[in-house]
């Protein structure tokens, strides 16, 4: 959404940039359980875009202060490695990724049973591998798969999609040049099949009728990317050329 | 890391309480729900500020502060001023904030508010270059939350927009032609800081199954989620933010923006009749 | 007392460059009681200078080994806010904050009856709002008012104010254009009623004789403070306009 | 400070047992003493970075990437590029990995990788100038442990060096005479980063009086101490680590240069089979 | 946060028993109480510094050094060089002392010795321009405490003076017209760094009711405050700071001043006739 | 061994550039005791290079979980003071000096008997005053005199030395010229009497033969610094002059 002078042209002939349809999403791969150590894990790739999850736990808390009596606390990371983006990304923390730690955590808490391991910490670390948009919410879909591959108790499964408004049409998962060069981006997690919205962020401007019909689309393509989250568990390997 | 926070522990009997009272179309301080409690806006309390706002909603209370230096743009903007939004939970506003560098609470409410800033252009960045590609006007927004009683987005919001407003740009003594050096005078302002458009946001929370605007400290406690949705003079939607371990039903986003689109209105005339010149 | 070429004349017919006397104070203004969570708090304006203060405690100390085993401990922190000074003030805490943060502490620290609170923490906040000058002993003067206004017990409340020396005259309260171009900045702070002085440093060259004479001037100050703090105390508000 | 790190507790039983195994000449997973583990080098695997790879031996994992950008180059030699490592250990390789800053383990590990390709000068920095004296090429390696059993060292090495052989330079779109700006276009990438050798790592670990390449996670908790050795493909020693809270004598520190010198041209070769054109 | 030490529980046998000495008008280690404890400086001990000095009085040793770089001036002194005070607590000096970047009282202790050499011009930094208004001679004084044995404020003072005033300026190779670049050679040094006068810190502990000079680490234990007066060689008082939990009557300042006005000239003379040239 | 293109050259008539043998020591300086408070110290002069080592403990450990039920932990800091090197030397602990620690810790351990003493620290800190090549090796001698100041028992004392390669030729104990413009730098360390090696590390390029022969150069040269440790031992002070 920034400003700049050399805009590219995002539809062209009804077809998006990198040829999709509106509602279309790129292609999806899923694999389950990549990693020896971790309890749980996943990579997930929508485009080009691809992250990993790992999570350890229920386990014991350190430091012990951090404990809860009633319930595991979910402990939450998202971080870009330096080579994941265009421009090299120094390693300290990013006030951008402080941020989506909390709101991924926070997507993800109302999934978990964390009442049922109280004085114990589930933690999910989130590594971004590659970036062309729609990182946060490739994220939540990966750690999801990596909490049901270490057998944490869950309500459902969380899956995640960014709708943008790019030359003003509302279009489903964008990449990272209609995120730039676009009006607006909104990602959205939910429970699908309990119809709960755990994140929801919009950065850009839309009118009150384009808010309703782009949370709408992102809500159809949660669906379509639940459906495969459930193929994958199944399978442990999943993408949408398959599919 | 971010880490599960540790929550009051409020008895189920006091919850139900709570609840008998939304269920009569009220805040727990009689208000309705789709009301804010007393608003206070002053505006230039801080003279070595180039704008500030003392901001208090009920007994919450914030200031903000406005400072502009001379700096480089970003290379991808480069006839642009540059903003940048901070802000800090003061340790005297709550027993529980400790002192140190922002939390992830104090960052988010940063970005929240830098962002609805931002992608509707309130600043008008584009008329903030002094010599354009090489010295732009920095625009500093620095944040500080005095005392802590809910809420705290919304009054932040609503003391950084007035801050914004209410600034005045030091005068541009001389600009060196060969070096672009700038040199300023503080203690001559001048112009306003051009503003495009008012924004606020209006935070609704959920206490079971109730959206209200406006909660204080304590229904904050025992509100499952909350949603800010900031709102601009013209009635678009131009930010949000889901907050909180809970969630939302479709609909009960859809009201929650139906809530914030009709008190947004009444929050922006408030700001206006305080930065009035 | 920096060096500067533009260096401007700061005393004119016999009067300081605000038109005050030698001995005069600024307007004080003094407000008790000022937010709703802290168990104390005060702002206190000298001229244009506006610190706030806010205590909290006794309380329990966390880490828990900080705790003294006779005596509550004082923690303080002193702290600009980025906009009060001309030029912005980066958030990071300065060496000269750390500084000033002890020697505030050690000002106030022989006022507190702190052998009545063993194992407690008694936290004292102070944020200038605005830099004209004197903000540390303002500082002390807002936080003697909160610890009074959080019902600490106090031998005494504590006082304090800079005396400066600029073109050769001693001058009572000075303000930012006095000490950047003044010979010497002299910040004191007192137990008035006692007669303790609990803050004293200097910053600039006195002789001998000059400097008893600055140091009466101070105690002579902040007696005339220490009354305007009793004032407010019982008004919870006060200015010397009005008094 | 560095600290004497928490052991795992070995039972002597099964140290026992692991010695015996030893002593047949193979390690406890049925390998010969002196060889790896299967190893698996996949480059290109991140389309942002200008060079990566993905490195398995057994079941450690790494990934490591190259970017290159634009700098200045050191005083002291201003015709050339500058190289820069760094290594994480990533809190999903391992239980016992905490989030933070890299710990001293990591900054050990890419400290001594940095050497072994600065000193016998794998990378062909005197071609990476731009504009000789102002700007050159900086090239980062940055390295991500992904999953943790045992010689971390090794793996990493190997993922260095296949993601430097198969990274490729940004077209340079155009330098600007006078201020010596450089344009480049990510998006075009050109020649390969010249490599004048290649060099792997070979770390012997010393358990009981047994000298054995590649120890797994099981083995480096029985090791007594291990010697890193980085070898050329020229068959030269280009670096040396000592690491562990044990000790070698100067008969167990030539026999394992001896292991070291027979086993590198297996895994140099490997590298470069990951990285034909 | 500046937070209230631990302190050392004296027994109230032993806080009499050093009362009844000072009352004869002796420290406990028998010296009169206006008399330090014997000093000694030994200058140039770190070559590598372009100024250095060992300082001890009693058993407490410090350690400075003063390091020249070429770098820019402040925006408001375009022709003078810049001073810069550091000090830190070595963890060998003390079993109270933790390794990590200075606490409040390395700071304080700094910032003191910064403000006694800054506020007379000790160092006559309008001789230190290179190229006026562009480039200047930084003056890095490093002050390490090795040994702690009380009145680490004085030794720290001394050592820092006698650094400065036997430091050499090392010898500038030129000087690019265009740029204002310089080049020095640091293995020839010149010039005396210039000094306009000495200064020094005289620290008086209040025992009791006894104001005692150069107290050590058992009497500082039992003082309930200090006050450090920096004095220079013409008897003018250049600096002042009142240290720890008590307080001062106004009888008591004077007194203690007059107390370090009557013993500096020692304390300068000592310094003075280490760095004789 | 950085590249520069003024290179001196650094034998000249089968003399090194400081007109030693190319296996001669650099004149040696070791006072054991220089500390008050310390439990045991010592500083320790290989030519101009000067370092300081200061230990304490067995003492307990802060925080307490940082201690071993079946051993003391050794900490150790290996720090460059501002001053000590030709360029100014920022305080912020550097990456090499993480690593020298680490390498520097693993050098001592396997000569202190740690396992006496369970829940304790031995803390090691080596200060380099003045630094002229060899650093790392000179503070590992300081170390071993310092912790048998300490009375701390060991197996044996730990020598260092650095071999390097100059203009083609293995040379003993380098200085930072040699160091800078050489082929090659070998430290190791070891218990002499005990023939075993607990630092080696290797900056350079060696051909095997060369290795093996360094090697043997290095434990040649600590056998010598081994004698001089026990002669300090006994004398608290000794230098090669006397000797």
């Amino acid at each position: 959404m920034g400003s700049s002078s050399e805009k590219p042209q995002l539809i062209i002939d009804g077809k998006r940039i990198d040829g999709r349809a509106f509602d279309e999403l790129r292609p999806i791969e899923m694999e389950v359980g990549v990693l020896k150590n971790a309890d749980g894990s996943a990579i997930v790739a929508f485009g080009n875009t691809r992250v990993l999850a790992a999570v350890y736990g229920p386990r014991e808390v350190m430091p012990k202060h951090v404990a809860l009596a009633d319930r595991a606390v979910i402990r939450c990371r998202y971080r870009m490695l330096s080579f994941s983006a265009e421009e090299r990304k120094s390693p300290a923390p990013s006030r951008r990724e402080i941020e989506l730690s909390k709101v991924i955590r926070e997507a993800l808490e109302p999934a978990i049973m964390s009442e049922l391991f109280p004085r114990t910490t589930i933690d999910i670390f989130i590594e971004v591998l590659n970036a062309d948009g729609g990182t946060r919410t490739t994220g939540i879909t990966a750690a999801a798969l990596a909490l049901a591959d270490a057998g944490v108790p869950m309500r459902d499964l969380v899956a995640g999609v960014a709708v943008g408004k790019v030359d003003g049409k509302l279009v489903l998962d964008i990449n990272k040049v209609e995120d730039m060069y676009g009006e607006a981006d909104m990602p959205v997690a939910a429970m699908p099949s309990l119809g709960r919205i755990t994140l929801l962020q919009l950065n850009g401007v839309l009118t009150h009728e384009e808010f309703v019909e782009a949370l709408a689309l992102a809500l159809k393509g949660i669906r379509k990317i639940y459906e495969l989250q459930k193929e994958a568990l199944r399978k442990k390997y999943v993408t949408t050329e398959e599919a | 890391m971010s880490i599960t926070p540790e929550q009051p522990v409020i008895p189920k009997l006091k919850y139900n309480a709570i609840l008998n009272v939304l269920a009569k179309g009220q805040h727990i301080d009689k208000r309705p729900l789709n009301t804010y409690r007393s608003i206070s806006i002053k505006t230039n309390v801080v003279p070595n500020a180039e704008g500030s706002a003392l901001v208090s909603i009920g007994s919450t209370q914030v200031l903000a502060g406005v400072k502009l230096d001379v700096g480089q743009p970003y290379a991808d903007t480069p006839n642009e001023g540059v903003l940048i939004v901070n802000a800090e939970f003061l340790p005297a506003a709550s027993p529980t904030f400790e002192p140190g560098p922002p939390d992830e609470n104090a960052i988010e409410l940063a970005r929240v508010i830098d962002r609805s800033l931002r992608e509707p252009k309130v600043v008008a960045l584009d008329k903030l270059a002094i010599v354009p590609g090489k010295k732009v006007w920095i625009v500093w927004v620095d944040i500080y939350v005095m005392d802590h009683d809910g809420n705290l987005l919304d009054a932040s919001m609503l003391a950084a927009m007035a801050a914004l407003a209410s600034a005045r740009i030091p005068r541009v003594v001389s600009v060196d032609p060969n070096t672009g050096d700038v040199m300023i005078d503080r203690e001559t302002r001048e112009d306003r800081l051009p503003i495009n458009k008012y924004v606020c946001t209006v935070t609704v929370a959920k206490i079971g199954s109730y959206l209200v605007v406006d909660p204080n400290l304590e229904e904050e406690a025992v509100a499952s989620a909350r949603l800010a949705i900031s709102v601009a003079e013209d009635g678009s939607i131009v930010g949000m933010q889901k907050m909180g371990m809970g969630y939302f039903t479709e609909d009960e986003v859809k009201k929650a923006v139906g809530l914030a689109i009709g008190v947004a209105p009444s929050l922006i005339a408030a700001i206006k009749s305080a930065v009035q010149p």
